[in-house]
């Protein structure tokens, strides 16, 4: 087999995230399913460094880790502390943005 | 993708049969992780597939990637991610039920779009030679990884560093919260129930008779109806109340199942026992 | 000798800048500093005119030039005086009768806390009545026609307290301006015939330019005459103006501005000499309006009315007269300045009996005056002799003069006109009867009765003892009137007035010392008319005995009823002006409230409502758009995740081309 | 190089509009007086360029001319003929008055009401227009002419919207409703007849190659500049819309009725006797200079509309019940006499317009400003609410029915002299036309003589028995311009001497001539 279906993988992995992002009210699973993307995203990242023989791609998704790790930690926070303010981790509820 | 474009590289059998299995695996992992109800279980389906990958990662030589995959990820975030899900409710399982008009449709829409897009894109991507990294873990994947982090990408790690700092900062500010005014004694606060003359009395205990006294069952009020007043605010914005109305009469059933069998008698209709509105359906 | 001119203007004009400037604290003398300065204008007449008769008849004419007013390309307007032999006669009617009026209003005006203002503009109608006829060229006597429309409008709504004043003064205003109207279009059709419109030039070029457009300028000028001299059609507002003061009445409304029509169309007598056309209009006008007038007159209770129906009927005479062309500018000019005299003095004489009388205007409330106000009677009598054309009178002489042009003017016309003529005389001499006896004769119908009748139209007695001479009578005016004679201040220019209307007439016109006064300025030729003059003269002497005659049988020998009789059809008609007010409220009043009404609806949802409309589509339209705001991240999300799908379309296409 | 004197007179106002602004809040009166001061030093200036200007001398005088921006050789051209001279000395002349009339009308409003008025704000806005429409008045460059054009919308529309009249019957919310509807309709108007003139001016510049006036206008009469019928008249359209919403002319008119009615009296003084100017001026000055074919194409139809505008402004105005649409209609009026006689192409006509544009600047000043006084006094603007003034202020009626008098042109006051200039240089050339507008002054005695009969004659209203009569302030408002309509009306030479040199001018670069007499009557 080749190594291309790995990015087919991935390609599949984060439609199916991002999908889920649309479609989900719970922030919480929002979040999960942005994790979802990243982690496509890294696996596509490993591929690469594979198909190219360096280990560019490896670092890449190496501080990809970091920064979700980072936006996970602030991301939760958000919701947190919007689950305490309007007792709800509903995206939809936090809808003030409108006119 | 025929054959003669990979000449320069195939992968063992081994790795194909495992891709497919294992991608399998994540692929419906993936589809749990946005299809379960209730938060836990996307947890857990997300945790699974990202142990998949790490397990991918592994298998494309990326090894150091591949244990900071399970330890840090799974390990870890995920962890991070069942705490705040236990914060707001284990239980506690959303509605799929769309709310906004087109949303599902548009959403799925745009994902099968972007994905056919992407295939197509990455079809039609000559992606020919694969020089495996054989050469590149010549000497140790960790060690190529580190000598690449300390030189050509040290300002961008270091950038990180500060990142994360700033994360860590960030989340304890916005979860931290200051205690603006003095906490009322619980004096105030009667004086301030008769003030405003409702629940002049403490409010009732949950529970009903003597089985049911768990914190999550609403108490019944004189006239028998259910008072959410009775659970506990938290429980009440899980959606966690457990309802026990119908509890009672399989008791009862059960009851008089025992009885016959002990006196031998022909089982009576349970319709005869069955309430009115059951015996409507 | 030039210099003095401007003085004739400046004086007066002086006068009204520092007495409406001046303030309350000119209130004490303010009458007397107004008297005095038409009296100095009247004196510098008088210089003038010794001056004029000093010279030859051929160089009687002198000019002023003060200053360039417009100049703008081939448009030259100056600021010149011209002082004729015409305009020195108008200057001499307007100073004098004007300066006994100023005298009167001291005594008419006396309780009248605005009486500052009054002589105020009195002055400025006398600085533009004098401009009006001094001026050298047609804009200059548009400026002093103007003026005294102004001072017009200011005068008869003095009392602005009285709603009806108000109006009087507004329909005056308007009525004039759409004679201004003719004037100014008159101006600009000079103008491009001319390339001037400065008496000279026009007059002594009438021969280089066709008829038509002879005609069209006069036609604009009688139009113009029209709205002054209120000659039918545009007669409506001077029997309205008897709002104002009688003073002003008999100063505006009788002796002068109403004739400065008269004046127009005189001083353009070259125009209208080469515009048959326009003549024969002009006749018609004068026919018609001094018949009108005169039936108007026969009808009206109103002794103010009544007199100004005679006005109206008798510049018709004038009128008349100056649309015989040569044959008639003198004469209608020597009646003119004689009906000067003359209706200046009744018009005193009804203030005087009205001051006599709690402001009373119902002549049915009047009766056996004469015992009370002696001199009034006797210098009223005289103006009505005078007016009827008592033979030796002046109205005898200058209207008998015109009924001979009238006739003189040959063929049918001649015919009609001058019949016209001898019956507005015996009209005239029957309404003028029927004032007479009205007023001085027959029983007392003021007594024992309150001198405030229901069916009065006006609201002029409760009105006037706010303002005017009835103040002081204020308390007694519900009460019974104790007629009275009026100070001497008052008396005094009635009686010198009656003088003038008794031997004016006499002395112009012994030995056409009149005719030869004029003759250089106006022309003079003597028409054939087929009636020698005696004959005309007899006529007109059975016409006035006629009219007395009838006048005597109706209200001398029965008594006077005290509410108007229902009246024949043709009093009823009279009493309304001949229903002309009527047509005007309904076809121009109404029709302009509702053109303007529709017009600002128009405005409103049309003009604006296109505009508004084209915002609110706008509006409509982002608020769809808004729709898409909807505050959800997922819908946000959507479109992003959308876009980024196209993004990614786009370049897979960009790498496929 | 000499004294830059045009730039001056229209810096000055612009420092003092900046330091009006500066002005602590504390410091209320202050700012007024600095305002006054200012405007004042304006005039004096203005009067300098005034003693200056050689009217026999070249046509543009006093110019100025620095590179600005050099890419599309926009250059700060400034200099002025006969008419812009007459405008600049109005504009610098009515400010002061202007400042002085509405001296409280920006002072924070009695408690109780929450708006806030920035006094200084008040003041410095109406400096900063005076210096926009001087500068425009004074430029000599399209490009420059056109920004300020522009520019002056952005203060008139806080001025519009920010200083209503205290008066409204419905109250203050209802009054700050309106006054915003009136702001934002102003600026839409004008904003978009800018627009166009913008696309016109881009158009001029890709057809001349330059923005200078006095290049472009040269080139054109001596033929060197060129341009295709379609893309003159195009042009041409582009810049008469702009200056046609500006004048206002029928119907695009319907803005000033608002913006007058909103404004206070000092402003809508402002609007009419100051600004709309700007777009009469520019038609003469540029629709004429620039492109005299297409103006002698359009000349009809502009005749007509000019016409309607004069007969329908004045049948509105009779129809109003608001003192201050009244005036504004009127205004309308006005205004389609001063287009009719620019667009007669005879010297009388643009003579007559040109003095009319300042007559009608002076007179609407004392009309609307003693209205104001009056408007003040009472609360309300409505007619009905009014009468029997002329018992208990008397002095507030005399100078209300001067003005009324000079707004239906009655001879001895200035506007008279223009309007029969006007009239007589239309008759000419078009007798029809000038005779149907005729029938305006009658329409004008009309709105004029009914305005003062239901406010100022008649029995006393309670409401206005206490009312007193003008202050000092006031009279030194009222007075001068009262004695200058005087002035000019019997003594109209200074201004004609001025003027017509440069209408000679505009004649000559229209190709046209007086039409000659039928007889050479005149000596």
């Amino acid at each position: 087999m080749n190594p291309v279906n790995y990015l087919y993988l991935a390609a599949l992995l984060f439609t199916i995230g991002a999908t889920g992002v649309l479609i989900r009210r719970n922030a919480i699973v929002v979040f999960m399913c942005i994790e979802l993307m990243l982690n496509a995203c890294n696996l596509a990242f490993v591929a690469f460094s594979r198909m190219h023989g360096n280990l560019d791609g490896q670092i890449i998704a190496f501080f990809t880790m970091v920064v979700a790790a980072a936006e996970v930690v602030v991301g939760l926070a958000i919701i947190v502390s919007l689950f305490r303010t309007r007792h709800s981790a509903s995206v939809d509820d936090a809808s003030l943005m409108k006119l | 993708m025929t054959a003669q474009h990979l000449a320069a590289y195939t992968t063992s059998t081994g790795e194909a049969f495992q891709f497919w299995v294992l991608g399998t695996v994540a692929v419906v992992g993936a589809l749990c992780t946005v299809f379960m109800r209730r938060a836990v279980h996307s947890a857990l389906c997300l945790a699974g597939t990202m142990i998949v990958l790490a397990v991918f990662y592994l298998a494309n030589g990326a090894y150091f990637l591949g244990i900071v995959q399970i330890v840090v990820y799974t390990g870890a975030i995920m962890m991070l991610f069942l705490f705040v899900v236990m914060l707001v409710g284990v239980t506690a399982a959303d509605s799929l039920k769309e709310t906004i008009k087109g949303q599902r449709w548009l959403a799925l829409l745009c994902g099968i779009g972007f994905g056919v897009l992407l295939f197509a894109g990455i079809g039609n991507a000559s992606l020919t030679e694969f020089n495996g990294t054989g050469q590149a873990n010549a000497n140790g994947n960790v060690e190529g990884l580190a000598s690449l982090i300390f030189t050509k990408y040290v300002f961008a790690f270091e950038i990180t560093g500060a990142l994360l700092i700033t994360a860590a900062v960030g989340a304890m500010v916005l979860t931290h919260r200051e205690r603006t005014e003095r906490a009322r004694t619980q004096r105030e606060l009667s004086e301030q129930r008769v003030r405003e003359g409702k629940h002049v009395p403490p409010l009732p205990a949950p529970g009903v008779y003597a089985r049911h006294n768990a914190v999550d069952i609403a108490g019944l009020l004189p006239d028998g109806t259910p008072s959410e007043l009775t659970v506990s605010k938290t429980l009440r914005e899980r959606g966690q109340i457990r309802d026990v109305s119908a509890e009672a009469l399989n008791d009862l059933r059960a009851l008089e199942q025992r009885a016959e069998e002990r006196l031998e008698r022909t089982a009576i209709e349970p319709a005869t026992f069955k309430r009115p509105e059951e015996a409507s359906k | 000798m030039e210099n003095l001119i401007a003085l004739l203007i400046a004086a007066p004009l002086l006068g009204a800048a520092v007495l409406l400037v001046g303030g309350r604290r000119l209130d004490a003398v303010g009458h007397w500093i107004g008297t005095f300065l038409s009296a100095a204008s009247f004196v510098f007449g008088l210089i003038l005119f010794a001056d004029l008769l000093g010279k030859d008849a051929e160089h009687r004419t002198l000019t002023q030039h003060l200053w360039t007013w417009i100049s703008v390309g081939g448009f030259q307007a100056d600021v010149t005086f011209r002082l004729d032999q015409l305009s020195m006669t108008f200057v001499l009617l307007i100073t004098g009768v004007g300066s006994l009026i100023h005298l009167y209003s001291v005594g008419y005006m006396e309780h009248d806390e605005r009486r500052r203002r009054f002589f105020g503009y009195l002055n400025l109608f006398l600085a533009a009545m004098l401009l009006l006829v001094l001026a050298d060229n047609y804009l200059l006597l548009y400026v002093g026609w103007e003026g005294v429309g102004l001072a017009s409008y200011l005068l008869i709504g003095f009392w602005q307290h009285k709603p009806s004043a108000a109006t009087a003064a507004k329909k005056a205003f308007l009525v004039n301006r759409v004679g201004d109207m003719g004037l100014s279009i008159a101006i600009m059709l000079m103008f491009t015939t001319f390339g001037s419109f400065a008496f000279g030039p026009v007059l002594s070029h009438t021969g280089d330019t066709s008829e038509g457009k002879l005609t069209a300028i006069g036609l604009m000028l009688l139009l113009a005459a029209c709205g002054k001299s209120a000659q039918v059609p545009l007669q409506s507002w001077l029997g309205d103006a008897m709002e104002g003061p009688t003073p002003v009445s008999a100063l505006i409304h009788a002796a002068t501005m109403v004739t400065a029509g008269v004046y127009l169309i005189v001083r353009s007598g070259a125009i209208f000499n080469a515009a048959p056309d326009a003549q024969l209009a002009v006749t018609v006008v004068g026919a018609v309006t001094l018949l009108f007038g005169a039936i108007v007159g026969c009808a009206k209770d109103d002794i103010k009315k009544a007199l100004a129906g005679s006005t109206m009927s008798q510049i018709g005479y004038m009128v008349l007269a100056a649309g015989l062309g040569p044959i008639g500018y003198v004469f209608a000019i020597m009646h003119l300045v004689t009906h000067g005299f003359f209706k200046a003095g009744l018009f005193l004489g009804a203030g005087s009996v009205m001051h006599g009388m709690n402001d009373e205007v119902d002549m049915r409330k009047y009766g056996g005056l004469r015992k009370y106000m002696p001199v009034t009677f006797i210098t009223f009598g005289l103006g009505y002799l005078a007016i009827i054309g008592f033979p030796g009178l002046s109205g005898f002489f200058s209207k008998d003069k015109i009924i001979e042009a009238a006739f003189a003017k040959g063929g049918t016309e001649g015919w009609i006109l001058g019949g016209a003529a001898l019956l507005g005389a015996a009209i005239t001499a029957f309404y003028m009867t029927r004032v007479m006896l009205m007023t001085f004769f027959g029983e007392e119908r003021w007594r024992d009765r309150p001198t405030r009748s229901p069916e009065e139209p006006s609201a002029e007695p409760a009105a006037a003892h706010q303002g005017g001479a009835a103040s002081g009578h204020a308390a007694a005016a519900t009460g019974e009137p104790h007629p009275h004679e009026s100070p001497k201040i008052m008396t005094i220019p009635m009686v010198v007035l009656a003088v003038g209307s008794v031997f004016g007439g006499a002395f112009f016109s012994l030995g056409d010392r009149f005719l030869h006064w004029l003759e250089p300025v106006t022309g003079h030729s003597e028409g054939d008319s087929p009636l020698s003059a005696a004959t005309v003269t007899g006529a007109t002497m059975v016409c006035l005995v006629v009219g007395v005659a009838i006048a005597w049988a109706q209200y001398g020998r029965k008594p006077v009823p005290a509410l108007a009789p229902r009246g024949s059809l043709l009093t009823r008609a009279a009493r309304r002006d001949l229903y002309q007010d009527d047509f005007n409220h309904v076809v121009l009043v109404r029709g302009g409230e509702h053109l303007t009404r529709s017009l600002v609806y128009v405005d409103h949802t049309l003009v604006d409502g296109v505009v508004n409309g084209t915002a609110a589509g706008f509006g409509g339209l982002s608020g769809r758009l808004r729709r898409l705001q909807n505050g959800f991240v997922r819908s946000y999300a959507v479109s992003m995740f959308g876009g980024a799908a196209l993004l990614v379309a786009a370049t897979l296409l960009m790498r496929a081309v | 190089m000499s004294f830059p004197l045009l730039t001056a007179t229209a810096a000055l106002p612009a420092l003092g509009a900046v330091a009006t602004a500066a002005v602590p809040a504390a410091r209320r009166t202050a700012a007024k007086w600095l305002a006054l001061v200012v405007s004042l030093a304006t005039l004096a200036l203005a009067v300098v360029v005034l003693v200056r200007f050689d009217p026999d001398g070249a046509r543009y005088q006093l110019t100025e001319s620095h590179a600005w921006i050099s890419d599309f050789g926009v250059r700060w051209e400034l200099g002025v003929d006969g008419i812009a001279v007459a405008l600049v000395a109005l504009t610098a002349l009515l400010v002061p008055f202007i400042v002085l009339a509405g001296w409280h009308d920006a002072d924070p409003l009695e408690t109780g009401s929450r708006r806030w008025r920035p006094t200084q704000g008040f003041f410095a806005l109406i400096l900063a227009v005076e210096a926009m429409v001087i500068v425009s008045f004074e430029a000599t460059d399209v490009f420059v002419f056109y920004i300020f054009f522009e520019a002056m919308l952005i203060p008139m529309y806080f001025l519009i919207g920010g200083f209503g009249d205290r008066a409204h019957e419905h109250g203050e919310k209802a009054a700050a409703t309106q006054r915003s509807y009136a702001a934002v309709k102003f600026l839409l108007y004008n904003l978009v007849g800018g627009l166009l003139m913008l696309a016109a001016v881009i158009g001029l510049y890709v057809v001349a190659g330059n923005f200078s006036l006095t290049e472009i206008a040269e080139a054109r009469a001596n033929g060197s500049l060129h341009m295709a019928t379609d893309t003159e008249r195009w042009l041409f359209l582009g810049f008469f819309f702009a200056f046609a919403v500006k004048a206002p002319l029928w119907p695009l008119h319907t803005w000033l009725p608002n913006a007058m009615q909103e404004s206070t009296a000092p402003v809508a003084v402002l609007i009419t006797a100051v600004v709309d100017k700007v777009g009469t001026f520019a038609m003469l000055r540029y629709c004429l200079q620039l492109f005299p074919e297409a103006s002698k194409w359009a000349t009809p139809v502009i005749l007509v509309l000019a016409l309607i505008s004069i007969i329908y402004g004045a049948l509105l105005a009779v129809g109003q019940r608001d003192i201050k649409r009244l005036v504004a209609y009127a205004s309308i009026s006005h205004f389609g006499f001063i287009v009719m006689g620019i667009f007669a192409m005879t010297s009388q006509g643009q003579s007559g317009a040109t003095l009319y544009m300042v007559n009608h600047g002076i007179s609407t000043a004392a009309l609307m400003l003693v209205a104001g006084f009056l408007i003040s006094r009472r609360g309300s603007r409505l007619i009905a609410d009014y009468g029997g003034v002329q018992k208990v202020a008397p002095v507030l009626a005399g100078t209300f029915l001067i003005g009324g008098l000079a707004t239906l042109s009655l001879p001895g006051l200035a506007p008279f002299v223009s309007e029969f200039l006007v009239l007589v240089g239309t008759f000419t050339r078009h007798p029809a036309i000038g005779v149907i507008a005729t029938f305006g002054i009658v329409l004008a005695a009309l709105y004029t003589l009914v305005l003062y009969q239901r406010t100022m004659t008649g029995p006393v209203k309670p409401e206005v028995s206490a009312m007193p009569d003008l202050r000092v302030r006031e009279l030194l408002v009222v007075a001068p311009l009262i004695v200058l309509l005087i002035f000019l009306g019997v003594y109209p030479k200074p201004v004609t001497d001025i003027v017509n040199p440069a209408v000679k001018q505009t004649m000559s670069d229209v190709h046209k001539k007086d039409p000659k007499p039928e007889v050479e009557a005149a000596k």
